[in-house]
């Protein structure tokens, strides 16, 4: 394996690390609806590099990641729908105001 | 397929299901004209197969097991709908087709809701006699499960004091039993033949009989405790002083009366029959436990003073006879067992139902609370005298005849071990008159007690009816035992001969 | 032999007892009562007829060459457990079973005939005669049988029976706890009978008692000299059968039931517990006598336990007041001296006269005693108590009641020529023969018992006059009850010359009675001595009784109560076995067994809500688990394949 | 471009017709007419179940193999059909009320959206169409979630649902990213397959199958990946919880059973049945422990799934053929099983709004045919003979310990204790049905044809299903024709 998919794939895994970090830290719905596109640009970095460096030969990685990033483009809109429809329903999109269903 | 006598046995309830479905809530006289009919078919179809079991063994037939039928059913396991009986599985059904009467009329004016009583009482019966008369595990632990789960709801809906928590606790301790069973007859059924012949069928998993010793233990273990939930071993057994305290009469009678005869069957059906080597490895652990079983149960009776609770241990007493004499191996030590699940099954039944249309008539059954109750209701006293008689082991009822079966074949073993433990059980019939009279004095003799008692009515003719069955077939065995011998006497000959063949 | 009169012998009870047991809700008295009568009379006309032809037809059937055959008349399979061990029931005739039948049917018929005037007034007389039949019914089953475990069966039946009949009243508590008492210690004690048939049984393969002792030989040889704790298997077989027996026949330490069996009506005390039931024991042993044999400890046993019951009973028996239990108390003692007289039998001394001796006392025994409790019942029916502090003086009132019982207490004391005197002679003849401890031993038994039964005697018949007769005179018992009274009298004086060496004998060969002028001599001169001490004591009223006394009262007093055998009892049974025992299984069962499967519940419930932190409700947290879920099972994963 | 390749999409594009004649039909209709969309998708899609179940057998693949359409692909397809068919009979009641006028369309094309998805999901042999056929399932299932705008708990329902699954599908992406790294390029499942079996047991393997298992393991609620379904299943709309329950899990069970038998069957002894053992038993137990407690009907059939979820599992960790037979099986019947629940359950809120098992106190008295189906779901549910459900346990039980693997055996007996404690709070519905001695708190009425007609066909499918074994003989017999193709790579 060639050392300089590293330099790929390190940033991208730290890249996940961050988005994780990001959900499970940040209040705002918004600010959460962004930690998971990080998260998913790293994966979609991964295919890319993986792609580049180990099988050159081919394209099957890039049109995996172009797919993947229609789908992240659908599901941050109806995400965005969906916080609309909290912002209606309690006045703001702070992620702390819904948890009323529990246990 | 219906021209197997046997499957009539399982059509019969459905179609009493069925004519009950069609009846209307209300209308009391219908439900009881399509029970009556039913159960008395159920009655005549047993007494006839019987009649023409022996029949035909007179004539010569020697097959192990007869009427046999098969049906493929879940070919890619296969699965069958595989019926057949032998002398054991005969008496078992004639015994329920009894109870299942008797309980009829035990049950005749029960309330609320007769008709889904009876509906449930009906897949009950169902459950009971499809058990008996397969040869395959998988459908027999079906029959199995179907007749357990009934008991929740007849327990829940038309039981007494803590029913919900007695309901919930004797289902799910059952269903905890069939549990370790379910796995038991998974290991057997997938180490039941040559690749490729894998089959849930008894005559040829015991035929071919290559199950290895060390899957045997396992198994062995495995089934005889999932069967013996159900038999009340020692300490599983604690589901029936509750389940039977709260129980409807019918249900009482049932339960104590055929479905704990369940788990003895299924002990020797499958636990003994189809693991013989270890059955013969570790036969003394189960040995110590129902020798447990024997005088724990009945030296607990001795202390209680509900009427039920007293039975319930009896139960567990005698039903621990009934493993016990199964473990000893030996030919006339299980004929003993089935004779005391005869006799067991229809004492108990008899009981159930005496203390029921008791309870039905003082609202209490604490022993404490009642007596003298031989001169109010003359019938039902010497009645309940006579279940305990049997109970205690009289000569001429069927409790004696048992007992000394299970001791005389428990007795050919020399060791001191085995000795040691039929000596502990033959104490056991002493502490049973103990209890037994205890409580017959305290009930029925001495003082009346509660002035109110005095106005209490004696037993009506449905009971009259009921009772009447159940101490004609106590006395019928207690004073004529040989035929029952005569009929089962065959069906030991395989077991016996793959018991031997295994210890060598 | 003809079947039939056997096969009616038996079937004439158990239908009386079907009949008036199921139909007797609807018959009369009267129909009852004359129904069970004529079926008794029946019997005892059959029995008697059976036993007549046995004796003395002289048939060779009967009779080879002197010798008194054993046959089976009939013996039908009843159960197999093996192929070998099969039960039977039959009806084994031969000289000890012909001599039982005459015993119990005259005696129960004369029950029968007593209890119709005895029992008029009570409610449940229809029931009381069907108790009566399903009694001699199981009775005459058990001295028919052809096996031990025949033998067994009606062993129980004749139990139950007891225990109906001595609850009879059941609506007084202490004879529903009297017949409780009665059932369980014989039930222990069958115990014991059971597991010595078990052991008998194993060994021989047979319950045939024919099998068994005409070949008492290969009995011995059959257990192969197994041995256990020290002894011999067969010796433990046959110690563990007469623990059977001493239940039955009430011997110490089993005898603490028989004088609580006195709350039972006393007819029944006449027929069960003095003439036919309670001698079952003896029976028995007289039955196995030849295995016995075999085993001298075992003969040890019985001799010393009969010695040493005969004395207690004797002394208790001098002080108790209840007339029913000095009789109770006497019973235990004449059945101690059959025993003792079958322990010390030994083929070589005096040809076995023991035995015959020990059968003819109870045949002998069984007419005076039951002439006693008949005539004891005439008393307690004519002054309402069982007391003699009650009675005194009745000499004139009731006549006939007197002179039967004196002639009842002279049999019983031994004084010459009443039955008593001969049966008795030749039982201390023979136990002189064994051991001169033995024979002395039983003649101070012997005096014991002249001493008591003319306390009673006196107390009752002379002393002083009751002040209640004045208001309520008592007078003879109706004709029902005297012409019983009258009849047993009779046998009593003129059965003791019936030569009963010639009939009953171990070796069923003649045996020619001969009184040994020694041993008749001081017995007599030690029951002659006993009367007159009890006269000089009780005749008139006086105060030496009352300064005896209070001279050892705490003799008397532990005498009175028996020497506190149903305390002991009570404190083991009810203290140590129901409280500490059973109650603390009961409360195990509940509180750790029965919690330990509630534990399962419960634990699973705690579970369940200490885990529902998981489910907080925040989308951030159920992230945690999910990322942390994931990589702790790539963790594991990883660790697990290193 | 060979265009008789969409023939193998037959189901595929049933759907897709549906989709659009609804589309059309509730676009240019009148708002009276509009009221008939309901009845107008059930009936084309009840003739579209009959029609793709006779689409034939015959196994064709399209796309270069990135489609296939064989037997159990089509059995699957029509096991759902008949689920999604009853789900909409069922749903009838709820969208003829008046607040739905404008939207009742949106519902059933939503549905349907989502179907194609699943269908596309079990039908696909490569991770971009698996990838596409996931999140066209659940991107529309959001939407669904928040039906209810009126209603506060639809809407926060909807927020965990879309925020935890796009978190999920980050982390499936990354997995198979990681897959993609391992793979020699392509990512059909065979090639992956090929290359697993070649490569050694490395890290990375191993989180890429985590990955992979937590993204899937979201859809079917496996523990820990489960904690959405209560809260979701108690926001959203009963109807869409009880398709929630069937059809999403059915089909993601599926795709769980081939992708790892198919493509990571090599790593299955050394890694992934280890893997799926432990997340089984958690599953059963954790849901078992938190079904518990529940006092709504909604959250306690969402844990109850959960439990059932990890049965579902047992085929999968069988992997053999009878394994995917009995797992289809147990989708059936628990298809009719939850389904005849969630009828009730439907029934009942629609007429009183009461969905606490305490409402269902004393139903015997006033509605004992729901009472009496209620029990009969229930039953079947706890795995009760002569139901449905005891035959499909049995027999996933029975696939599983066809190994004779002791650890299978256990896997086995813990999983049959759990059935313990699942029949004790399936019988607490049972009890407070029939047993509770208080009046009954829900009044008489008599329910919609439709949701009756919906029970009817679930009480004969609880009652009817196990004893006649030949729907059995035919799932097997579909499994082991596909066998081959699935199982190849198996260790």
């Amino acid at each position: 394996m060639d050392l300089g998919i590293l330099w790929y794939l390190v940033p991208s895994v730290l890249m996940f690390a961050c988005g994780v970090y990001g959900f499970v830290t940040r209040k705002n719905l918004i600010a959460i609806l962004i930690s998971l596109e990080l998260m998913l640009n790293a994966a979609d970095l991964n295919f890319v590099a993986f792609n580049r460096y180990i099988f050159p030969g081919q394209m099957e990685g890039m049109i995996f990641t172009l797919f993947a990033i229609a789908i992240a483009a659908a599901e941050t809109a109806i995400a965005i729908a969906i916080i609309i429809n909290v912002y209606r329903a309690i006045g703001n999109t702070d992620i702390n105001e819904i948890k009323k269903l529990k246990f | 397929m219906f021209g197997n006598i046997l499957i009539w046995f399982v059509i019969i309830p459905i179609i009493m299901m069925a004519g009950l479905g069609v009846c209307r809530n209300s209308s009391m006289n219908a439900i009881r004209t399509v029970m009556t009919v039913c159960s008395t078919a159920l009655l005549g179809l047993a007494i006839w197969l019987c009649v023409d079991f022996l029949g035909l063994r007179a004539a010569g037939e020697t097959a192990e097991m007869l009427y046999t039928g098969s049906w493929m059913w879940y070919a890619p396991l296969n699965i069958e709908l595989a019926v057949g009986v032998d002398g054991i599985s005969v008496l078992m059904i004639l015994l329920s087709a009894i109870i299942v009467f008797a309980g009829v009329f035990a049950s005749w004016k029960i309330n609320p809701l007769p008709k889904n009583f009876f509906l449930w009482f009906a897949l009950l019966s169902t459950g009971v006699f499809g058990f008996f008369i397969s040869i395959d595990i998988f459908t027999m632990f079906m029959f199995y499960e179907v007749a357990l789960i009934p008991m929740y709801l007849l327990i829940g809906v038309w039981g007494t004091g803590r029913k919900e928590y007695s309901a919930m606790k004797l289902t799910l301790m059952l269903m905890g039993g069939s549990a370790f069973l379910m796995l038991g007859l998974l290991g057997i059924y997938w180490h039941s033949g040559p690749e490729g012949h894998l089959t849930w069928n008894i005559l040829e998993i015991s035929k071919n009989g290559c199950i290895d010793p060390s899957w045997q233990r396992l198994l062995f273990c495995l089934t005889f405790v999932g069967f013996g939930v159900l038999g009340a071993m020692f300490p599983f057994h604690t589901w029936s002083p509750d389940g039977h305290a709260s129980a409807p009469t019918a249900v009482s009678m049932l339960h104590a009366g055929v479905l704990m005869k369940l788990g003895g069957y299924g002990c020797f059906r499958i636990a003994i029959y189809l693991l013989p080597q270890a059955a013969n490895e570790l036969a003394w652990i189960f040995i110590i436990l129902t020798g447990i079983s024997v005088v724990y149960g009945a030296l607990s009776a001795c202390v209680q003073t509900d009427l039920k609770y007293i039975n319930a241990y009896s139960s567990v007493s005698h039903c621990g006879m009934v493993l016990f004499a199964i473990l000893m191996l030996t030919q006339t030590a299980m004929t003993g067992a089935i004779l005391q699940m005869l006799s067991h099954g229809l004492m108990t039944a008899l009981f159930f139902a005496l203390i029921g249309m008791i309870y039905g008539r003082t609202h209490t059954r604490d022993i404490r609370q009642m007596g003298g109750l031989m001169k109010i209701m003359p019938y039902l006293g010497v009645c309940y005298m006579i279940a305990g008689f049997a109970s205690l082991g009289l000569p001429g009822l069927s409790g004696f005849v048992a007992e000394m079966t299970i001791f005389f074949g428990s007795f050919e073993h020399t060791d001191l071990f085995h000795r040691s433990f039929v000596i502990a059980g033959t104490c056991s019939i002493v502490i049973t008159a103990v209890y037994i009279l205890r409580v017959v004095g305290k009930l029925l003799l001495g003082p009346v007690q509660d002035e109110h008692h005095l106005q209490l009515t004696d037993a009506s003719w449905y009971e009259r009816f009921s009772t009447v069955t159940l101490i004609l077939a106590i006395a019928g065995i207690g004073c004529f035992p040989n035929w029952i011998n005569e009929t089962i006497q065959h069906s030991f000959v395989p077991i016996i001969e793959s018991l031997t063949q295994a210890a060598i | 032999m003809d079947i039939t009169l056997p096969i009616l012998i038996l079937a004439i009870p158990i239908s009386m007892f079907l009949i008036l047991g199921i139909g007797g809700v609807k018959m009369s008295r009267k129909t009852a009562g004359v129904l069970g009568i004529l079926g008794m009379g029946t019997t005892l006309t059959l029995a008697y007829t059976v036993a007549f032809t046995y004796f003395f037809s002289g048939d060779p059937a009967f009779i080879v060459d002197g010798v008194r055959q054993q046959l089976q008349v009939f013996d039908v399979t009843w159960l197999a457990f093996t192929d070998t061990l099969v039960v039977h029931l039959g009806f084994l005739l031969d000289p000890i079973s012909a001599m039982m039948l005459v015993v119990i049917t005259t005696i129960s018929f004369m029950v029968h005939l007593y209890s119709w005037g005895y029992m008029e007034h009570e409610p449940g007389f229809q029931r009381y005669y069907s108790f009566l039949s399903l009694f001699s019914f199981s009775m005459l089953g058990l001295v028919v049988a052809t096996n031990i475990f025949q033998m067994y069966i009606f062993w129980e039946l004749v139990g139950v029976s007891s225990y109906l009949l001595i609850g009879f009243f059941y609506k007084l508590p202490s004879a529903v706890s009297a017949s409780k008492k009665a059932f369980i210690v014989t039930r222990f004690a069958d115990l014991g009978f059971l597991i010595g048939i078990l052991l008998l049984s194993f060994y021989t393969d047979t319950f045939n008692f024919m099998e068994l002792t005409h070949n008492p030989e290969g009995v011995l040889a059959s257990t192969g000299g197994a041995t256990f704790m020290g002894a011999s298997v067969l010796t433990w077989a046959l110690v563990l059968i007469y623990v059977g027996g001493m239940g039955k026949s009430a011997m110490m330490p089993l005898h603490i039931w028989l004088p609580d069996a006195m709350e039972g009506p006393t007819p029944v005390s006449a027929l069960i517990h003095a003439a036919t039931m309670v001698v079952a024991g003896v029976y028995l042993v007289a039955r196995m006598f030849p295995v016995y044999l075999m085993e001298e400890t075992a003969l040890l046993f019985i001799t010393c336990v009969g010695a040493i019951t005969a004395f207690y009973a004797a002394v208790v028996a001098c002080c108790q007041i209840d007339i029913k239990r000095i009789l109770a108390f006497s019973t235990i003692s004449q059945i101690a001296f059959m025993m003792v007289a079958l322990g010390v039998t030994r083929p070589g001394l005096h040809d076995g006269m023991g035995y015959m001796s020990s059968m003819f006392h109870l045949f002998t025994h069984a007419m005076f005693k039951a002439l006693l409790f008949l005539g004891a019942g005439a008393l307690i029916h004519a002054v309402h108590s069982n007391n003699y502090t009650e009675m005194g003086g009745l000499r004139k009132y009731m006549p006939i009641t007197h002179w039967t019982f004196l002639i009842g207490c002279l049999a019983i004391a031994g004084i010459w020529p009443f039955a008593g005197f001969f049966s008795k002679d030749e039982m201390l003849t023979a136990m002189f023969a064994n051991n001169w401890i033995w024979g002395a031993w039983m003649t101070m038994v012997a005096g014991l018992t002249a001493f008591y039964m003319f306390r009673m005697y006196f107390m009752v018949f002379w002393w002083e006059e009751n002040p209640h007769y004045k208001e309520h005179k008592p007078h003879d018992a109706p004709w029902q009850m005297s012409v019983p009274l009258i009849f047993l009298a009779a046998v009593s004086c003129v059965s003791g010359f019936i030569p009963f060496g010639e009939l009953v004998t171990w070796n069923r060969l003649p045996y020619h009675i001969h009184i040994d002028p020694q041993v008749a001599t001081t017995s007599l001169i030690i029951a002659a001595f006993g009367i007159g001490l009890a006269a000089w004591l009780f005749m008139k009223r006086n105060h030496k009784p009352a300064a005896m006394k209070n001279a050892m009262p705490g003799l008397w007093k532990a005498a009175n109560r028996r020497f506190y055998w149903d305390e002991f009892y009570m404190f083991v049974t009810h203290k140590i076995i129901f409280n500490i025992f059973c109650r603390s299984i009961a409360w195990f069962d509940r509180h750790v067994i029965d919690a330990t499967m509630d534990g399962f519940a419960k634990v699973t419930q705690k579970t369940s809500v200490a885990v529902k932190g998981m489910q907080s409700g925040s989308i951030q947290a159920y992230v945690v688990w999910y990322f942390l879920g994931a990589v702790a099972v790539a963790a594991i994963t990883w660790i697990c394949l290193l | 471009m060979d265009y008789s390749q969409f023939s193998a999409m037959i189901p595929e594009l049933i759907v897709l017709g549906i989709f659009i004649l609804v589309f059309l039909y509730d676009t240019f209709a009148g708002s009276g007419a509009r009221k008939a969309d309901g009845i107008l998708t059930t009936v084309l899609f009840g003739l579209g179940t009959v029609a793709i179940f006779f689409a034939g057998t015959v196994p064709q693949e399209c796309f270069g193999g990135m489609y296939v359409s064989n037997s159990i692909t089509l059995a699957l397809k029509s096991i759902l059909n008949i689920g999604v068919f009853i789900v909409l009979i069922q749903s009838l009641k709820w969208t003829d009320s008046d607040d739905m006028t404008l939207r009742r369309g949106e519902f059933y094309e939503l549905l349907l959206a989502t179907l194609f998805g699943m269908y596309l999901m079990i039908s696909a042999r490569h991770f971009l169409l698996f990838v596409i056929g996931l999140e066209t399932a659940s991107l529309p299932l959001a939407a669904l979630i928040a039906f209810n705008k009126k209603h506060y708990e639809s809407t926060e329902a909807a927020a965990k649902y879309i925020m935890t699954a796009v978190f999920s599908s980050a982390v499936l992406m990354m997995g198979l990213s990681f897959v993609y790294g391992l793979s020699g390029g392509s990512l059909y499942y065979n090639d992956v397959a090929a290359a697993v079996a070649g490569g050694e047991m490395s890290g990375m393997l191993i989180v890429a199958l985590t990955f992979v298992l937590a993204g899937i393991g979201f859809k079917l609620s496996l523990v820990p990946f489960h904690l959405w379904t209560a809260d979701v299943y108690q926001g959203a709309p009963t109807s869409v919880t009880s398709y929630l329950s069937v059809i999403s899990k059915g089909s993601a069970a599926f795709a769980f059973f081939v992708i790892f038998v198919q493509a990571f069957g090599a790593a299955y002894p050394e890694a992934w049945e280890w893997m799926l053992y432990g997340i089984i038993i958690i599953t059963i137990t954790v849901g078992n422990l938190f079904a518990i407690r529940q006092k709504n009907m909604k959250r306690f059939m969402a844990f109850s799934s959960v439990s059932q979820a990890g049965y579902i599992m047992l085929g999968v960790i069988a992997a053999n053929s009878i394994g995917m037979a009995s797992m289809l099986f147990y989708i059936l019947v628990y298809i009719f099983s939850n389904l005849g629940a969630f009828g009730v359950i439907q029934a009942i809120e629609n007429q009183s709004g009461k969905l606490s098992m305490g409402d269902y106190r004393g139903l015997h008295k006033s509605n004992p045919w729901l009472a009496f189906a209620m029990t009969l779901a229930m039953f079947s549910l706890a795995g009760i003979p002569p139901f449905a459900g005891f035959f499909s346990k049995i027999l996933i039980f029975t696939s599983v310990t066809a190994s004779n693997s002791m650890a299978l055996y256990m896997l086995v007996l813990i999983a049959l204790i759990n059935t313990i404690i699942s029949l004790y709070y399936y019988l607490l519905v049972v009890k407070a049905m029939w047993i509770s001695p208080e009046e009954p708190v829900v009044p008489q009425f008599r329910s919609a044809l439709s949701e009756r007609v919906g029970l009817w066909i679930c009480v004969a499918g609880i009652v009817f299903i196990g004893l006649l074994s030949p729907i059995y003989q035919l799932l097997t017999d579909a499994s082991v024709a596909d066998a081959a193709q699935l199982f190849a790579w198996l260790g």
